[in-house]
């Protein structure tokens, strides 16, 4: 017989607002086995521990219930606990008398009730948990960033300034992600490529930093600490180690009518080509889509003008297996897709453009070389309409629930850049909101308003026509003065909702990472561990987690290399002890527990058994590999026999469990 | 229940709009083409409900140039349906006994030759009960 | 036939192919016949069988014997190769300890169908055509062979040998039977009927155990209903949510693996059609994951042990799972 | 292929010739379109209203004896089109009109919105391929610049319609490319020509008209076709400020087709 | 004794969790302080797959009125693959459930993310609900372990 301690916290008021605490420690004190039962302002303090710890030594303890805060939260915590006090760890059992009781009932009655019978479930697992050993593994000091945006560069940034191994798999041909393809950033008005570029630079020069560009994740193995990583780098036909980036090729390709990405397509490239002049690395690339000696075999001029002679025609993808400690996913985002917003007249008129396009327009290494002309008719444009909102906020399924957070920000210093540069444009903005919380941003969109002169309408576009004249027709609503708008617009700008990469969703079932509902990635806790996946292992960084702006992203960034380096630090990590165990003595050697095995963590060998006649009977029995093992249970189901059991989660523990609650 | 919210009970009901949903970006209003002869605008019905002041909505003139042409219900980014919450108003008002605001007396003097019995079966619908 | 095999099974001991043979031979009556062993020419002399009455599927003897040393012949009905593969797939069986012989089977007879027309006294039987003759001592009874055979026969899925070493006659076909036409009749009762009908069967059983035991899928080292550990060790059902309990977790644990060779209903001395159980399986996982025979190979995985991703919701049995 | 089919009031009144060509030319298409032997009118609109199931009602048995017949129903009419879709689709989501619906009818199997409604232009698209139509085309209308108005009706609520995109549409204009004309795309295509508020309000509907044939106008159309009845109605008659003729699409597909008789 | 009095039915529901998913999905439903009614009890598993058909009948026979399970959305599960086994799993045997004439609708799955805190609160109240309306479990109690 076991010997417990029931610990009951009352969170505060959290939990002792809706449960009767004491009625808790009493009514568990008298359940078989407990030998000690008590409640506590804040079990997870100092004092709370030392409460524990005391109980175990004094009672001699070789059980502990604590009814708290979700074990999510906290079951590290008293596992800690119990092991200072010689108790092992395995032996603690959380009640979840918290979230899904306190915060949940507002009754104190029924609360009550449910949280004494949560305890006694705790109390009939614990009767049933045998001490339980975790082995040790050991870490591989190399990360890997996915993704090489400014949140992948700045995390691979400050992991290598840490001393270890990184390795950034960025999926085309440069690094730089969307911030290379920014003019100006806010609320400062810095020039994006004056800043980001040094930083792509560092990158390419730091000894512990590894680019493959042009290349995605293909498979990834393993866990925490011990993940094995595919890798294909896709061929780019040309040898990166020999390319000098001179950039003849890209001048004197023939096929010049490729268009041009990083442009967003407003201009042309040639099939071989550096996406822009900062490019790390500066190796040209061929578009095997347009590359007429790649489907034709017809021309080959670019392998004759090399003069380092760095054109390969016949490079094929090749597959790198590498092994990681920690994997960082920086993903990143793409502004939406405006099939569903055609009211807007993107597909239909040229000069109406996404914001990302205007800013290419903006740029001096865009389509117009700086100069804001509309695309049409490559005539300046004095009435600009900025649209916010396109496809955020939106719950009719045609664009995204959630804020895109950046569109307000970029919108005023897209607006406020074309009034400073061209003061004879009239410039308005619709708007829903106007969301300016950051240091300095409601500042900033003020400027706009009252210095630069920008016409701030609260109401939105119902409709843009394009009209014959090639003006358009901008209808809309404006609610303050409550009339409705119909202005003749050379342009109109679209602040376009932003979503995750369409990589992210395959790359976060190859990692078992967790997404929400817009397939960002989920954070193990909203708060506490934001740049943390609930996967071991996985970090987060960026605007794959979520919506940011610039400065966001880059704490973030620093945030998620500081808790790689903090693991990679470790030689060894613990590994989960809650893993499968087969009783060969019941084992039929089936196989069916090793189909369902995610990781191939079971194997069988033949073994031979004495048998109760003294015979000698071999018999093929299961084994796991309990290093490997990740402890999901899916065999113990699949197992005909019951021989395969899950420590920690145990048959018998998990029925003991269902009598208590139902009794 | 008083009257006034027994009134806003039954438009939303009859309505099937949940209007609360509404955000006030007023983009019903932005695409409305009926817009310049409504006195209250689709984003005011929806408000205007939602506050239960649903007196003046009945005696407005938007309710009969409503087109049901459903764009403010195609382009709202929350699902609203304001079009909806135009007609349970007008519907408010024509199921009262006598309040039908196309008589059939009054049809002969409308038609044309040309004019498609589609039109009028329509236009009956939207304004008689 | 019982000539040809008892010759084939003498020439292989004869010739050192086997060791010993694993047949049917006579008990008390000529239709109470028992799966034996056979060591050498003259056991099989004296006592080899087979004729209608030998219904026995004699896979699952096979994970003792071939675990014995040398060789065992073993005949096989069609559909006991199904058996045969499905425990090979299973590393129950020492495929290179056995050698299958596949011999031919138009169905055996249900005894009860002879109790129920009052046939006794039973000393032989013979074919002839669509009868059965059967030699009583009170004298010869012609029976339509469809009012004497099984179910599971009068059903027959397949005439087809899926493993053999050596096959004697000609090899059948996968037939198109109406094995599931009686579960589609209980799915359309409404859920009370059902509800009624199933205590109806389980409250008989008697926990004898017999078809776990002949089952070729329940072959465990050591069942979970025999295992104190197992949380729902359980020797005789004290009411009636054991009785259920027992057969839906028996049902389960086969579910997947059973070939369907009906030998839990044919044993089951109360009568209760427990093969009822497995064919709601089986047809579940047809319509829900595609046809799967187990045992027609050795290489394809269980529909429990594989997936897909776009299989449906548990919520489709809300659905269409029968009558309201 | 067989289709039923629902022609609707006015197709047997004032549009007539939206119906007659329809015929003539799904003939000469190999298509069979069989008129619902009972059919009563569908209200031109669809009742909004959640409480309204009597206006639904003969929308619902059109949509049973389609489904009792085993057929797609296929309709010409914008307005019928809109209603019998957004009928079917209240019979098929909103669990309370649909068994007011059933109980007013006493049907023998209760209706649950099986029917699949197709407009005739769908019909053109998705069962013979506009392709196929271009090869069976005797008569190409070349160089004539055709704008399609597609009103509000055929597009909208395009969650229930799922006819095409229900702001940059293709199908018509696809349609013209078939029967060898050119496609004149302008924005006011789904923008609403005024309605049944003709009768109510003439200046607004003039209004709208004016600005829907303006604007085809602007772009170079030198004619308009339709689908629907009453839009032909207000472009021909209260778009006052421009004259572009205004023609039914399938008397350009039957003109197109060699079958057009007068 | 004359008249006993009628008590009111409150369900006994055992919810089986998986850890990384709907636990957490549970936990946020706590932390947004949603309501769902007590009779919904919590068992933490590591995996849907972990859920073996004998803990759901082992529950109705101590007595629970309805069996829940709750996984990651299939292609989310923390594991790869361990919802996508409990789907079949579980399809399989309320199939069977139903066969044998025991009301299907006291067992569901349903997948709930970390995410979705809501969900889940809806989920419960909607099983609860469902629950109450078919009253207690009788055909696959066992009377000796009802008080």
């Amino acid at each position: 017989m076991q010997k417990i301690g029931v610990f009951v916290c009352w969170c505060g008021s959290n939990i002792a607002a809706t449960v009767d605490v004491s009625a808790v420690s009493e009514a568990l004190s008298h359940e078989p086995g407990v030998v000690y039962a008590t409640n506590y302002q804040y079990m997870c303090s100092e004092a709370g521990q030392n409460t524990i710890k005391d109980a175990i030594k004094k009672y001699g303890l070789t059980g502990i219930v604590i009814c708290s805060c979700s074990p999510r939260m906290h079951e590290a915590t008293f596992r800690k606990t119990a092991a200072a006090a010689g108790l092992n760890p395995y032996m603690v059992e959380i009640a979840n008398i918290r979230e899904q009781c306190s915060w949940i009932h507002k009754d104190m009655a029924t609360a009550t009730e449910k949280a004494i019978i949560l305890g006694k479930a705790a109390i009939a697992k614990v009767h049933l948990n045998a001490p339980l050993t975790a082995s040790q593994s050991p870490v591989v000091k190399r990360a890997l960033v996915i993704g090489g945006g400014i949140a992948g560069i700045q995390t691979a940034l400050d992991i290598a300034d840490a001393g270890f191994e990184v390795d950034i798999v960025e999926k085309s041909p440069t690094i730089g992600g969307k911030m290379s393809q920014l003019d100006k950033t806010f609320p400062t008005l810095d020039c994006a490529a004056c800043i980001l570029t040094p930083k792509m630079v560092d990158v390419a020069q730091h000894e512990k930093i590894k680019i493959y560009s042009y290349s995605e994740v293909e498979a990834v193995k393993g866990f925490v600490g011990n993940f094995e990583v595919t890798i294909r780098k896709k061929a780019r036909y040309v040898n990166e180690n020999v390319c000098t980036g001179c950039g003849l090729c890209t001048e004197k390709c023939p096929q010049k009518n490729v268009p041009n990405e990083f442009n967003l397509g407003m201009d042309k490239r040639r099939a071989i080509y550096i996406p822009f002049a900062q490019a790390v690395p500066k190796v040209a690339t061929i578009d095997a889509n347009y590359c007429m000696k790649l489907k034709t075999g017809k021309c080959g001029l670019c392998e004759k003008i090399c003069t380092a002679g760095a054109i390969d025609y016949s490079q094929k993808d090749q597959l790198i297996e590498q092994k990681y400690g920690a994997i960082v996913v920086a993903t990143g985002f793409n502004p939406i897709k405006l099939d569903n917003f055609e009211e807007y007249s993107y597909s239909q008129s040229p000069d109406v453009v996404t914001s990302l396009e205007f800013e290419r327009i903006t740029n001096a290494a865009g389509p117009t070389s700086g100069q804001l002309l509309r695309p049409s008719d490559g005539k300046h444009p004095h009435t600009i309409v900025f649209v916010q909102c396109v496809g955020s906020r939106d719950t009719s399924g045609c664009g995204k629930p959630y804020c895109s957070k950046i569109c307000c920000m970029y919108t005023a210093k897209h607006a406020m850049l074309t009034r400073e540069k061209y003061p004879d444009t009239d410039v308005y903005v619709f708007y829903i909101d106007v969301r300016t919380p950051g240091k300095n941003f409601d500042e900033f969109y003020r400027r706009a308003a009252e210095e630069y002169g920008v016409h701030y309408i609260k109401g939105m576009v119902g409709k843009v026509a394009p009209k014959a004249d090639g003006k358009l027709m901008v209808q809309a609503s404006d609610l303050i003065s409550n009339e409705q708008l119909h202005i003749d617009a050379d342009m109109v700008v679209l602040a376009t909702a932003i979503e995750p990469d369409k990589s992210a969703r395959p790359l976060a079932t190859m990692l078992t990472a967790s997404m929400d509902t817009n397939d960002f990635f989920t954070e193990a806790h909203p708060k506490l561990r934001p740049v943390e996946s609930p996967t071991a292992g996985i970090f987060l960084s960026g605007t794959c987690q979520g919506p940011k702006d610039i400065p966001e992203t880059v704490s973030q960034a620093g945030a998620a290399a500081a808790k790689v380096i903090g693991l990679l630090a470790k030689d060894t990590l613990t590994a989960n002890p809650c893993v499968a165990h087969s009783d060969e003595m019941m084992c039929n050697g089936c196989s069916s527990c090793e189909k369902v095995c995610p990781y191939g963590a079971i194997t069988y060998v033949d073994k031979e058994f004495r048998m109760p006649d003294r015979t000698v009977a071999i018999r093929r029995v299961a084994v796991v590999n309990e290093a490997v093992c990740q402890g999901c249970g899916a065999c113990t189901v699949a197992c005909p026999s019951g021989a395969m059991d899950l420590k920690g989660f145990s048959n018998s523990q998990i029925m003991a469990e269902v009598d208590a609650i139902c009794k | 229940m008083d009257n006034k919210e027994k009134q806003k009970e039954r438009i939303l009901r009859v309505s099937g709009v949940n209007v609360l949903k509404c955000m006030k970006c007023g983009k019903c209003s932005g695409t409305c083409p009926s817009y310049d002869e409504m006195d209250y605008h689709p984003h005011q019905f929806v408000y205007m409900v939602e506050k239960g002041e649903i007196e003046p909505l009945l005696k407005s003139k938007s309710i009969y140039k409503c087109l049901s042409c459903f764009a403010c219900v195609e382009r709202c980014p929350r699902g609203v349906e304001p079009a909806k919450i135009v007609e349970a108003i007008r519907l408010e008002v024509i199921r009262k006994q006598g309040e039908n605001h196309l008589k059939p007396n009054q049809i002969p003097q409308l038609l044309d030759e040309d004019l498609p019995q589609q039109a009028i079966v329509s236009a009956f619908r939207k304004y008689s009960k | 036939m019982q000539r040809i095999m008892a010759e084939k099974a003498k020439e292989l001991l004869q010739n050192g192919t086997v060791n010993r043979v694993l047949g049917w031979k006579k008990g008390e009556f000529v239709y109470d016949i028992t799966p034996a062993v056979f060591n050498n020419t003259e056991e099989i002399d004296a006592e080899f069988v087979y004729d209608d009455f030998c219904a026995n599927n004699l896979s699952k003897y096979l994970i003792k014997e071939s675990r014995k040393e040398g060789k065992v012949l073993v005949f096989l009905k069609p559909c006991d190769t199904y058996s045969f593969n499905q425990l090979l797939k299973e590393h129950r069986i020492w495929r290179d300890h056995v050698y299958a012989v596949g011999i031919p089977c138009d169905g055996k007879i249900d005894l009860d169908c002879l109790k129920k027309q009052d046939i006794q006294g039973i000393v032989g039987i013979e074919t002839q055509n669509d009868n059965f003759i059967i030699h009583t001592l009170y004298g010869d009874h012609t029976i339509a062979k469809e009012d004497a055979l099984a179910e599971r026969c009068l059903n027959c899925k397949s005439k087809k040998h899926v493993i053999y070493d050596e096959l004697i006659g000609r090899d059948g076909e996968v037939l198109d039977s109406h094995r599931f036409d009686m579960v589609e009749k209980i799915e359309a009762m409404t859920p009370d009927e059902r509800f009624a009908f199933w205590r109806g069967e389980f409250s008989r059983c008697i926990r004898c155990n017999a078809c776990r035991n002949v089952c070729p899928a329940c072959s465990c080292e050591n069942c979970v209903f025999d295992n104190p550990k197992s949380g729902i060790a359980n020797k005789a059902a004290a009411d009636s949510f054991e009785e259920n309990m027992f057969h839906i977790i028996r049902a389960f644990h086969v579910a997947g693996r059973c070939t369907d060779c009906g030998e839990c209903s044919r044993v089951c001395p109360q009568n209760i059609p427990l093969h009822l159980l497995n064919r709601k399986f089986i047809k579940d996982i047809n319509e829900f994951y595609g046809t799967y025979q187990a045992g027609e190979d050795t290489e394809s995985r269980a529909p429990l042990n594989i997936y897909n991703t776009e299989d449906v919701e548990p919520s489709i049995v809300y659905k269409k799972g029968g009558n309201h | 292929m067989i289709f039923s089919y629902y022609p609707g009031c006015t197709l047997k009144t004032k549009a007539k010739e939206l119906n007659f060509y329809a015929y003539q030319s799904a003939k000469a298409l190999g298509i069979e379109l069989q008129e619902l032997p009972e059919w009563q009118c569908c209200g031109g609109t669809y009742p909004m209203a959640k409480d309204e199931t009597a206006t639904k009602l003969s929308s619902v048995r059109a949509l049973t004896l389609a489904r009792d017949l085993g057929n797609d129903l296929v309709t010409l009419c914008s307005a019928c089109h809109n209603v019998l879709k957004q009928v079917n689709n209240d019979m098929q989501n909103d669990e309370k009109i649909a068994s007011k619906a059933n109980i007013y009818l006493q049907l023998k199997t209760p209706y649950h919105g099986e029917t699949k409604v197709l407009h005739y232009l769908e019909v053109l698209r998705d069962c013979i391929g506009f392709e196929e139509i271009a090869k069976k085309v005797v008569n190409p209308l070349k160089g004539k610049k055709i704008a399609a108005y597609y009103g509000c009706l055929l597009l909208r609520p395009s969650k229930v319609m799922q006819m095409d995109n229900p702001e940059n549409p293709r199908i018509i204009e696809d349609f013209i490319k078939a029967i060898g004309a050119e496609p004149v795309i302008y924005p006011f295509r789904n923008e609403c020509c005024g309605g049944y508020l003709t009768m109510e309000d003439k200046a607004l509907t003039q209004k709208k008209s004016n600005t829907v044939m303006g604007s085809a106008q602007e772009f170079g159309a030198e004619m308009i076709t339709t689908a629907c009845p009453l839009c032909l109605y207000n472009l021909r008659k209260n778009a006052t400020e421009h004259d572009l003729p205004v023609i039914y699409f399938t008397e350009l597909l039957a003109e197109a087709l060699g079958v057009k008789e007068d | 004794m004359q008249v006993n009095e009628i008590k009111e039915f409150r369900p006994k529901i055992v919810a089986f969790c998986c850890n990384w998913c709907s636990y957490a999905g549970a936990d946020l439903a706590g932390t947004n302080r949603l309501n769902y009614p007590s009779d919904v009890k919590i068992i933490r598993v590591p995996c849907s797959c972990r859920v073996n058909p004998m803990f759901i009948l082992r529950a109705f026979q101590r007595g629970a009125d309805g069996v829940i399970i709750c996984g990651c959305h299939p292609g989310d599960c923390h594991y790869t693959s361990g919802n996508y086994y409990a789907r079949r799993r579980m399809t399989l045997l309320f199939s069977m459930l139903d066969y044998l004439g025991i009301e299907k609708e006291r067992t569901r799955v349903e997948w709930v993310s970390a995410a979705e805190g809501a969900k889940f609160a809806a989920t419960m109240n909607d099983f609860v609900e469902t629950i109450t309306k078919l009253g207690e479990n009788k055909r696959l109690e066992d009377l000796r372990c009802k008080e």
